[in-house]
């Protein structure tokens, strides 16, 4: 069976347990949009200083919320032995780590994309900031999920799981969410987002290439 | 039959256990002998600085213990990367006795740090690049500590361990990289510490010792805090019942 | 032909096994013996290689499991503590799901065969949180029969079994070993398997 | 030498608290972390005697 056969199938599924638990999803969603909302509450309404934040408090509302389902990812399936079964499969693990991964940006990091603009426009984001805030969150989410499945292996079936899984992810996050937040603000002040984004796609990249193995050993780790 | 098998697996952590034993106190006066050398240099010998009079000073605490932690890192990335790549037990111990030390040298460049920087830029707190990565430094450091004491099976724990020093150590610059980004981008660098004060050569000379003395007391401390784990892993062995009774 | 060289297993700090070695051939019937906590869960994850051994080696045809991983794995099915069901899905989605992810093609009929055969014909597609313990465990079973695979490790499959099941599935292990498939096994129940000697290997010795 | 009388000297040329603060603070850490690695080597100490004089009780519950 090709790899890319099985990463369907994988996704098939992923994706069709989501739409059984579609309560999962909408938490994730709800967590960001009320994170994001609560900022100007706290922070006050003016509305200059609240365009300067906007998108540093939407990327930072948009980590927290990937980080939460992080739990998500490997925890059902080794609580019912259905991961055993995946680590047992012909196909290398690498293979069925990054469908698993993909799927699990799918399922919270595409909402996220999609909620994002409504939530610019909140913070008075301008159409062109709107656009590159958009394109970084689709270059960055991915980004976190990737680097989130390593924790989320490390940490499998610990108790006190979640809180442990943001200590050890928030810090590797805070490239991603640099780059992010600077692509909006470059793309606002007319400085260009173009040095963001592009440095956002090289950790994509690199991060696509070297995180599933980590997973994979973290998992081999965790499993035994 | 299980005794002889002991004995095979146990050698190396017995012997290490009594060669760390015999170097401990010869790196604990080394770095004694250092530290005082080191603050003689920089309390008595270095100059006023015409910028800053004495404040400066305290760049013979925060520096070379900026530089350790790093540097600790570093190793202990490299005892994890061996731990994993040969299976050895003892690499694994050595990388989680680094980590509280190393820590801890975080912290000292983090405190003199924003001790530095009060009486120079009248802040406590700067987000300047070096110090900013020096604080996510300090979360990395927690991140493993926390892994580790999270999982009972020692097994699992210095291998989920290894796995996030060496992850961590790969971020290290990614993160230092886009920490100055960031700090360059929004401030234009007027208020930064990388203008140290011009670097008369004995201050350096007295940054050095101080250095050489943070170093040796890290290995002193990082091998006592080693033998605890041997004896508390290596328990239930033979060498650690025939050492009691000789001792007893 | 499977194979464990001087195997040994450390849990925590306790040493549970040191200097096993055992041999399976086709046809073959191995069965683990041992009290509660004297490492047979341990040996058999370490025989599928979810767990390294801490020393010595697993041979599947002569070559080192970790070496032979993928040619290993297809031809070795697990059946662990856990019936490894996912319960939003239905017993036929996981069995189908299950069978696809191992790289063997199935067909409708054949799964629903299979679930008929453990005598669940009726609840298809009901979502697994409904079937009780017994019935997860057989569709756990009727996974074994769809994989095909020559090596069986089973990690006492006969718990939270009525007695037409156990029958059902001493039937099925002596069909599979007549076949000249192989089987690791570990269980408190007494296996007969008629025209099959099963060879013993005691944990607790 | 920079200094011509003890007082001057801790006076720092105005930084006492500054200095004198960070001095201070890292050698409380480091005597801590000493004292710590005594109590954690006590403990292992105590630990390992224990476990050999009453046998490894402890370990035979737990399940394999």
């Amino acid at each position: 069976m090709s790899t890319s056969q099985t990463v369907i199938v994988l996704l098939r599924r992923e994706l069709l347990l989501a739409m059984r638990r579609r309560g999962d999803v909408l938490t994730v969603l709800f967590f960001f949009v009320i994170v994001a909302s609560l900022f100007p509450l706290g922070v006050g309404p003016d509305p200059k200083l609240l365009r300067l934040m906007g998108g540093g408090v939407v990327w930072v509302s948009a980590l927290l919320a990937a980080m939460l389902s992080l739990g998500r990812m490997f925890a059902s399936d080794h609580a019912d032995g259905t991961l055993e079964q995946l680590v047992l499969t012909p196909t290398p693990p690498v293979v069925w780590i990054t469908g698993k991964i993909l799927a699990h940006w799918l399922v919270s990091g595409v909402p996220l994309i999609l909620v994002a603009p409504v939530l610019g426009v909140q913070f008075g984001l301008s159409g062109e900031a709107l656009g590159v805030l958009v394109f970084s969150l689709l270059l960055g989410t991915p980004v976190l999920s990737l680097i989130g499945a390593i924790g989320a292996a490390l940490t499998l079936g610990l108790r006190g799981g979640g809180v442990l899984v943001s200590l050890l992810v928030l810090p590797l996050y805070i490239p991603v969410l640099i780059f992010g937040a600077g692509a909006v603000d470059g793309a606002m002040s007319g400085l260009g987002a173009e040095a963001h984004l592009s440095l956002l796609g090289g950790i994509l990249i690199l991060a696509f290439m070297l995180t599933p193995w980590a997973v994979s050993a973290a998992l081999r780790i965790s499993i035994e | 039959m299980i005794n002889r098998f002991n004995k095979y697996r146990y050698a190396s952590p017995a012997t290490f256990y009594h060669f760390a034993g015999r170097l401990i106190p010869w790196f604990y006066g080394a770095a004694a002998l250092f530290c005082v050398a080191g603050l003689y240099i920089g309390l008595f010998l270095a100059p006023t600085d015409f910028q800053q009079s004495e404040a400066y000073r305290i760049i013979f605490i925060h520096v070379p213990a900026a530089w350790m932690s790093m540097f600790i890192y570093v190793v202990m990335a490299c005892w994890a990367a061996l731990g994993l790549a040969f299976n050895t037990r003892m690499s694994f111990m050595m990388a989680s006795a680094l980590a509280p030390t190393g820590a801890m040298l975080t912290f000292v460049s983090l405190w003199t740090g924003a001790l530095w920087g009060k009486p120079t830029w009248g802040a406590w707190w700067v987000w300047d690049a070096r110090l900013t990565s020096e604080l996510i430094l300090f979360f990395l450091y927690l991140g493993f500590m926390a892994l580790q004491s999270a999982i009972d099976d020692p097994r699992r724990a210095d291998r989920a361990g290894a796995l996030i020093a060496l992850v961590g150590v790969v971020n290290v610059p990614i993160i230092y990289f886009s920490v100055r980004w960031w700090n360059t981008l929004h401030q234009g660098a007027s208020v930064s510490m990388t203008k140290a004060p011009s670097m008369a050569s004995i201050m350096l000379v007295g940054m050095l010792v101080m250095a050489l003395a943070a170093w040796m007391y890290t290995i002193a401390a990082a091998l006592s805090r080693a033998r605890c784990i041997i004896l508390e892993r290596e328990r239930n062995a033979q060498w650690v019942a025939q050492m009691l009774e000789a001792d007893a | 032909m499977l194979e464990g060289k001087d195997l040994a297993c450390v849990r925590g700090e306790r040493t549970l096994f040191t200097h096993l070695n055992f041999t399976l051939r086709e046809g073959e019937l191995l069965l683990v013996q041992g009290a509660n906590g004297s490492g047979k869960t341990s040996l058999l994850r370490m025989v599928c290689g979810l767990m390294a051994p801490e020393s010595g080696e697993v041979l599947w045809r002569g070559e080192k499991i970790g070496a032979a991983r993928e040619s290993y794995h297809a031809e070795m099915a697990y059946f662990g503590h856990s019936p490894a069901v996912k319960e939003d899905l239905s017993a036929f989605e996981n069995l189908d799901f299950a069978c696809r992810l191992a790289g063997i093609p199935v067909k409708r009929e054949e799964v629903k065969g299979a679930l008929g055969h453990l005598g669940l014909g009726h609840c298809l597609n009901l979502p697994a949180k409904s079937l009780s313990q017994g019935q997860r465990r057989r569709v756990a079973l009727s996974r074994l029969l769809l994989a095909k695979a020559r090596l069986w490790i089973l990690d006492e499959p006969l718990t939270a079994l009525d007695q037409a099941a156990l029958k059902l599935v001493q039937s099925l292990l002596g069909e599979h070993l007549r076949q000249g498939g192989m089987a690791v096994l570990t269980t408190h129940q007494p296996v007969m398997i008629p025209g099959i000697a099963p060879k013993i290997l005691d944990l607790s010795a | 030498m920079n200094w011509n009388s003890w007082p001057e000297f801790f006076y720092m040329g105005g930084y006492a608290l500054y200095v004198w603060g960070s001095f201070a603070v890292t050698a409380i850490l480091v005597a801590g972390e000493i004292v710590m690695l005594r109590l954690h080597r006590k403990k292992a100490l105590e630990l390992a005697l224990n476990t050999v004089k009453y046998g490894k009780v402890k370990n035979d519950e737990n399940e394999a």
